[in-house]
């Protein structure tokens, strides 16, 4: 199959065991500009390994993960990051005691080597990014919050603005809405569809409700294989799927 | 042969006093005593020191915590003991001695720190103290910069001198040379496997063996070291094992020792056919391993507990009496025990307290009350003593096999042994 | 090295050093197993370990003299006696110390490491203070000492038989806590998951304890035996504190199959070196390949892959 | 709010109390033999100051800093080694103008690692470098295959007891277990003098300050919230494009940097350099003093390092037995009681009677001496 170039991530054959049970098993899926492709599935299909992958966080025994046509399974986790891919965990991950403010300034994408951190200054640029930022994901007036304080579902959104900060060209996320109110996942994919328009995200989700309201794209894996993928519609359509996920 | 045979027969120094060393010197002691009476304390101490009309301090500067604490705490009871008997005849120039006792930690800086506070902020007038060379290297600068007077009483490997210390145990070739001439002689040793722990007082010990065994034409089959505080003998006991070394000279220290006959016994060496000679474990050191253990080495050094002399039977009995019928005595200890009388007798000899006056009176400073028999101090500030040998019993103590009929003379800076 | 020594000797030197490595692999063990279930298990860096040991030590020594006095008849057999009790009252004060202590400190491991420190030095010193500074002898039956002789050459120390079968005992009665009783399942399931355990019932508070005890009894055995080889005093436990971490860091801490392998591999090469090189050298080398190993191989040699 | 290039302003007062403690009280109270005491003490307190970065911000527990401090100490002995060596001075030697301890080990002539430490700028140099590049190498083997925590402390450990062996064993070269010991005079200016170990200790003191001010620089940046974010939360500064272990190889670097400087100070105060610092029981000691000062407060390493040691002399003078007891108490106390330290208890305690204090004094000065790592804006 040949390597398609064009597309922001393809990640082609790939495949990872752990103590001889194959976690992802011969995966090839692709990820376009400005798509939001899902991956939806049941507990332990694979999907954050998935994401664990193509970020270096976890090695593949085969097959490769191509973006913007350079291979990434032989570079280290920050290698990925910098050159354009963003991570979002499952559960919140962020700096509890530190301010909303300095969580995106420590996220800021200058001065991420040892002596430019040690001289980076907080100047009007930096200032005005966090700012810019922190309007997007709805924390604007919480800048001086020290972080612990924020509810879960603004921790959630804290976490995408430290990616979105480093302006990534592929952001994946896992499991953004959990715990989020009706109304904060509205605005979520509201974000998300904002967001959209200079990069590609890569989300998995459970809500099924918050999947058709975003994706462009499903792939529905199982047992570490994609069962099925194309629109929503035609996923939630086929047995297989119904089967193994949907029908619970 | 029985130990009795090298003592002299004085038959007055048989009684069991506190007092008995005094009966070899009455004059020295008396004499002293009635013009300090008269003398006011700034005639008899003319620098500034502890000493008061009826007191003078002095320091015991020893690890009472730490791995040290070990070793050195028989030191410090033979000190304290000494000092208690002084006292009790009077003290010295008159005055009381009064002690203040610091601890070294185990720790060779902590030795160095607090020489200088015994020194500069006690000034007390003599200090007993140290047991490893690493402590007494550590002190030394200070001892020497603040001129003070060092009474020290371990074994040691020598190449050392200084105005400011009193060397009250043998430097190395006074216990080695006439130990290894004796097992060359007796037991017609051919070859030699030497073993120590890995630092500098072993190393220097069998430089100096080995220099001896070559310079007959003998054979060293081996030589090796061990990390202070090594427990695993096994390997080196075979290799012993196959190369069949007539002696096996060991100057393994501390707790190392345990392990290592422990595991030559159970290894079926029976030191009864295998001739094993060390010059580092006293009766102290045979608490731990167990007499059982070791019965039938060799040790080389200057003083066991079993000697026979009415100065020993004296002070056997007043050591146990102050600190308990399970107490024994080592070689350091005795000499730690020496420190305290040496200095009294040289006040008294120099009729002050100064430093430098009693640095110069020390050379020919004899004691004739010492348990190992009599000691005298050199020009180089060690001591001649006679160098004994003995062998090992099952219940920890040693039966003399052999001394030295004349006191050998210390030489810490030994030609052709460099 | 081999110039010089006849075929003879060459194989009795073999089954010698063979011997020698398999010794020193059982005393290693020994030491590593009550670590291998405190730190592996439990996760706590138990930095009083050789204090333990010696606690066992002690015992052993007041149960010689015990014996000695009043049921000399009874002499013999003493030392079984001693290594029960050992294992009771090593255990009895592990159990207290992680009662007073440790059960406050499972989510800061590094602070266990400090605490357990400081305990050491309290115990060292309480040692010197009830025993004395200096080493004490513990005195062995006289069936315990001495050797079997095979051959003109090759003897076989009965204390290090005596050692070996006692590690094959206590590895075993671990195994079987371990991975055959439901006691080990509980374990397993408080260190996977102490909240999770919780929940589904399991008493963790109990379980820590009494691990913790068993760890620090088995250390206290382990002590009890080595009175055979080593020295007894306040001190001599810290000379095994590197060794006996290093041996279960190195099998990767979480296996305990990986400690015995790691024993195996560490006891083999020192003892091996030893013959070759004089006795510092041989350490210094040992340390830096484990340090080298552990470097390149951060997990230890025996490591299950979890999935993240 | 106020916030300087080095530190807040209320770090700066805390400074400054510290300075007047240091460099006017202690000169004014103590003898020369106190005074030189706390010197010593004062170069312990420079590991804790790496301490407190590296363990308290970083959460990487060293306990091999001994290993630096002796390194430094050992650079800084061989080149006073050397000066006191000369020919003159040892002519009873077999071979004379080689240090006396290699004479001792039939060393016949200087080992080629010696001989560049007969010229000053290359020790100083040394002095610093040789341990940071030393940290620098384990740093890289162990924070790049991402060895921490416990696994990290268990390593140190064997290192320093590895590098102990190294040590006495070739003491043909190191001077073994005695170190390195008779140092006399720096470039002909005797050391051993009260007026010299008077000079010796303001140099002291104020290089301590310098470091502490640069380690309060490098808590205050980025890189020093950095530190603290990848201790908490490692993956995600990993995955914000940050490579976390040059982080780590720099902060232990610098520590060891640091803890290097003390051990130099240590020989020119005290003399000579002793093996007995590199090994296990001294490094954890080191680690306490960071303990009781509070982990992540600076300032609060420094009086943690005063208090025990000043604690420890005076008990062991009297009392050498409870000495052992009380640290070995201090140390649960310390992790069980009071996890903050001397910073946590004055932040508790003292800091808001200051603040009010102060408020209804002229208001709104806000004083956070003892900063426990939250950054003050």
């Amino acid at each position: 199959m040949p390597t398609q170039n064009d597309f922001v991530l393809s990640v082609e054959d790939l495949a990872v065991s752990f103590d001889g049970f194959k976690a992802v098993d011969d995966l090839t899926f692709y990820v376009d500009k400005n798509e939001i492709l899902v991956i939806i599935g049941p507990n332990g299909a694979g999907k954050t390994t998935v994401l664990d992958l193509i970020c270096g966080r976890t090695k593949a025994i085969a097959g490769s993960i191509k973006f913007h046509g350079e291979e990434l399974t032989a570079k280290t986790e920050h290698e990925i990051v910098r050159a354009g891919v963003g991570r979002k965990f499952q559960n919140p991950s962020i700096y509890e005691t530190l301010t909303v403010f300095e969580n995106l300034e420590i996220s800021y994408p200058r001065g991420r080597s040892v002596f430019g951190a040690l001289f980076f200054r907080t100047d009007a640029a930096v200032r005005e990014r966090i700012a810019e930022v922190a309007e997007m994901i709805f924390l604007e007036d919480c800048l001086s919050m020290r972080a612990e304080y924020l509810s879960h579902g603004q921790k959630q959104w804290l976490e995408i603005g430290m990616l979105l900060i480093q302006d990534p060209d592929l952001l994946m996320l896992d499991e953004p809405v959990a715990g989020m109110s009706v109304g904060e996942r509205v605005k979520t994919a509201e974000l998300l569809n904002r967001i959209i328009r200079d990069r590609s995200v890569l989300v998995i989700e459970h809500d099924m409700k918050f999947v058709e309201d975003i994706a462009h794209k499903v792939i529905v894996l199982h047992q570490g294989k994609i069962i099925s993928q194309g629109a929503m519609a035609k996923v939630k359509a086929d047995p297989k799927v119904v089967e193994v996920y949907l029908g619970h | 042969m029985s130990a009795g045979d090298f003592s002299s027969d004085r038959p007055s120094a048989l009684r069991r006093k506190l007092l008995f060393g005094m009966a070899a010197v009455p004059g020295l002691a008396l004499l002293p005593r009635a013009v300090a009476a008269a003398a006011p304390a700034a005639s008899v101490n003319s620098t500034g020191l502890a000493v008061t009309d009826s007191t003078v301090t002095v320091g015991i500067l020893h690890s009472i915590t730490g791995t040290m604490a070990i070793s050195e705490t028989g030191s410090v009871e033979a000190e304290k003991l000494a000092i208690a008997q002084i006292n009790e005849q009077g003290g010295v120039l008159g005055r009381k001695i009064q002690v203040i006792q610091e601890d070294g930690a185990s720790d060779w800086p902590t030795f160095a720190e607090k020489s200088k506070k015994l020194l500069v902020n006690d000034k007390v007038a003599a200090v007993f103290g140290c047991w490893t060379s690493a402590s007494r290297k550590a002190v030394l600068p200070v001892f020497e910069q603040y001129n003070g007077m060092l009474y020290y009483p371990t074994f040691y490997e020598g190449l050392e001198q200084s105005k400011n210390v009193i060397y009250t145990g043998q430097e190395a070739t006074q216990q080695i040379l006439a130990g290894l001439d004796w097992v060359m002689k007796e037991k017609g040793a051919k070859t030699f496997y030497l073993l120590g722990s890995d630092y500098i007082w072993p190393r220097t010990s069998n430089k100096i063996a080995r220099k001896h065994i070559e310079m007959h034409g003998l054979t060293v089959a081996g030589e090796e070291y061990f990390p202070l505080g090594n427990t695993e003998f096994n390997s080196v006991i075979n290799k012993i094992k196959l190369k069949k070394p007539d002696v096996i000279y060991m100057s393994v220290v501390g707790g190392s020792n345990v392990a290592f006959y422990k595991q030559l016994k159970a290894a079926g060496i029976d030191l009864n056919k295998q001739t094993l000679m060390t010059i580092s474990v006293t009766e102290d050191e045979i608490l731990g391993i167990g007499g059982e253990n070791i019965a039938g080495a060799y040790a080389c050094m200057k003083y066991f507990q079993s000697l026979d002399n009415p100065n020993n039977k004296a002070f056997v009995p007043a050591f146990k009496k102050m600190w308990g019928e399970k107490a024994v005595i080592g070689d350091v200890t005795q000499a730690a025990y020496l420190g305290p009388w040496l200095w009294k007798l040289t006040v008294e000899k120099a009729g002050s307290f100064d430093i430098d006056k009693v640095a110069a009176a020390s050379p020919g400073i004899e004691f004739k009350g010492a348990p190992e028999g009599y000691v005298r101090i050199h020009e180089n500030h060690h001591l001649w003593s006679k160098s004994r040998v003995g062998r090992a019993r099952a219940d920890g103590q040693y039966d003399l096999v052999y001394e030295t009929p004349d006191l050998m003379e210390p030489n810490p800076f030994p030609k052709g042994y460099q | 090295m081999l110039m010089g020594y006849s075929f003879a000797d060459l194989g009795s030197i073999f089954a010698m050093q063979a011997f020698a490595g398999l010794s020193l692999f059982s005393v290693f063990l020994l030491m590593a197993l009550g670590l291998a279930i405190i730190f592996g298990q439990m996760g706590v860096i138990n930095m009083a370990h050789g204090e333990f040991m010696i606690l066992g030590a002690y015992v052993t020594y007041l149960c010689s003299g015990f014996f000695s006095a009043f049921l000399p008849g009874l002499y013999a057999i003493y030392f079984l006696v001693a290594m029960v009790l050992a294992f009771v009252v090593a255990g009895a004060l592990g159990m207290a110390v992680e009662w007073l202590m440790i059960r406050h400190l499972y989510r800061r491991p590094l602070d266990t490491l400090l605490a357990t420190w400081g305990l050491s030095l309290v115990l060292q010193q309480a040692y010197r203070s009830i025993f004395g500074a200096r080493e004490v002898g513990v005195e062995l039956p006289e069936w315990m000492m001495g050797s079997t002789h095979l051959s003109e050459t090759i003897d076989i120390p009965i204390n290090g038989l005596f050692v070996m079968a006692l590690t094959v005992l206590i590895t075993a009665c671990v195994f079987a806590m371990m991975f055959r009783s439901s006691w080990g399942k509980k374990v397993r399931a408080v260190v996977q998951n102490r909240t999770m355990a919780g929940a589904v019932g399991i008493d963790t508070e109990r379980v820590d304890r009494y691990t913790f005890g068993i760890g620090c009894g088995i250390a206290g055995v382990a002590g009890s035996a080595f009175t055979m080889i080593g020295s007894t005093g306040p001190t001599s436990g810290q000379l095994y504190i590197v060794d006996t971490f290093l041996v279960v860091v190195f099998g990767g801490a979480q296996s305990l199959l990986g400690t015995i392998a790691s024993a195996f591999s560490i006891s083999q090469a020192q003892s091996t070196m030893e013959f070759f090189l004089s006795g510092s050298m041989a350490k210094v080398l040992v340390l830096l390949g484990v340090v080298g190993i552990l470097m390149l191989r951060p997990q230890g040699l025996f490591v299950i892959k979890v999935r993240r | 709010m106020s916030k300087t290039l080095f530190a807040s302003r209320g770090n700066l007062v805390g400074l400054l109390l510290l300075a007047v403690l240091l460099l006017v009280v202690f000169p004014l109270v103590f003898d020369i033999f106190r005074l030189n005491l706390v010197g010593k003490y004062l170069t312990y307190a420079f590991v804790a100051l790496g301490l407190v970065l590296c363990w308290g911000n970083a959460g990487i527990l060293s306990l091999g800093q001994g290993v630096f401090f002796g390194l430094g100490g050992y650079c800084m002995a061989m080149f006073l080694k050397l000066e006191a060596s000369s020919p003159e001075n040892t002519k009873i030697q077999s071979t004379p103008g080689i240090p006396d301890f290699m004479d001792w080990n039939q060393v016949t002539a200087l080992p080629w690692f010696w001989e560049p430490f007969h010229s000053l700028s290359f020790s100083l140099v040394a002095v610093v470098v040789v341990p940071a590049l030393f940290a620098f190498v384990i740093g890289l083997a162990m924070f790049k295959r991402r060895v921490g925590g416990v696994y990290f402390a268990i390593i140190t450990q064997a290192i320093a007891a590895i590098l102990t062996i190294l040590i006495v064993g070739q003491q043909g070269y190191t001077g073994g277990i005695n170190g390195i010991t008779d140092l006399r005079t720096l470039k002909g200016w005797d050391i051993r003098t009260d007026h010299a170990k008077l000079i010796l200790y303001f140099i002291n003191g104020g290089l301590l300050l310098g470091a502490l001010l640069l380690a309060q620089f490098v808590q205050q940046t980025k890189l020093g919230r950095l530190l603290v974010a990848m201790r908490d939360k490692e993956d995600r500064v990993r995955f914000s494009g940050y490579d976390v272990s040059s982080f780590r190889i720099f902060v232990f670097c610098f520590a060891a940097g640091l803890a290097a400087i003390g051990g130099a100070m240590f020989t020119l105060q005290v003399g000579f350099m002793s093996s007995s610092f590199i090994g296990i029981v001294p490094s954890i000691e080191m680690v306490i003093y960071c303990a009781v000062g509070g982990r992540s407060s600076l300032i609060g390493a420094v009086y943690g390092t005063l208090l025990i040691n000043f604690g420890r002399s005076l008990l062991s003078e009297s009392f050498p037995q409870l000495w052992q007891f009380a640290m070995g108490g201090l140390f649960i106390a310390i992790v069980m009681v009071f996890p903050d330290g001397l910073a946590g208890l004055y932040q508790t305690y003292a800091a808001p009677l200051i603040a009010r204090r102060f408020r209804s004094g002229r208001g709104g000065g806000r004083i956070a001496a003892a900063s426990t790592g939250s950054r003050v804006h």
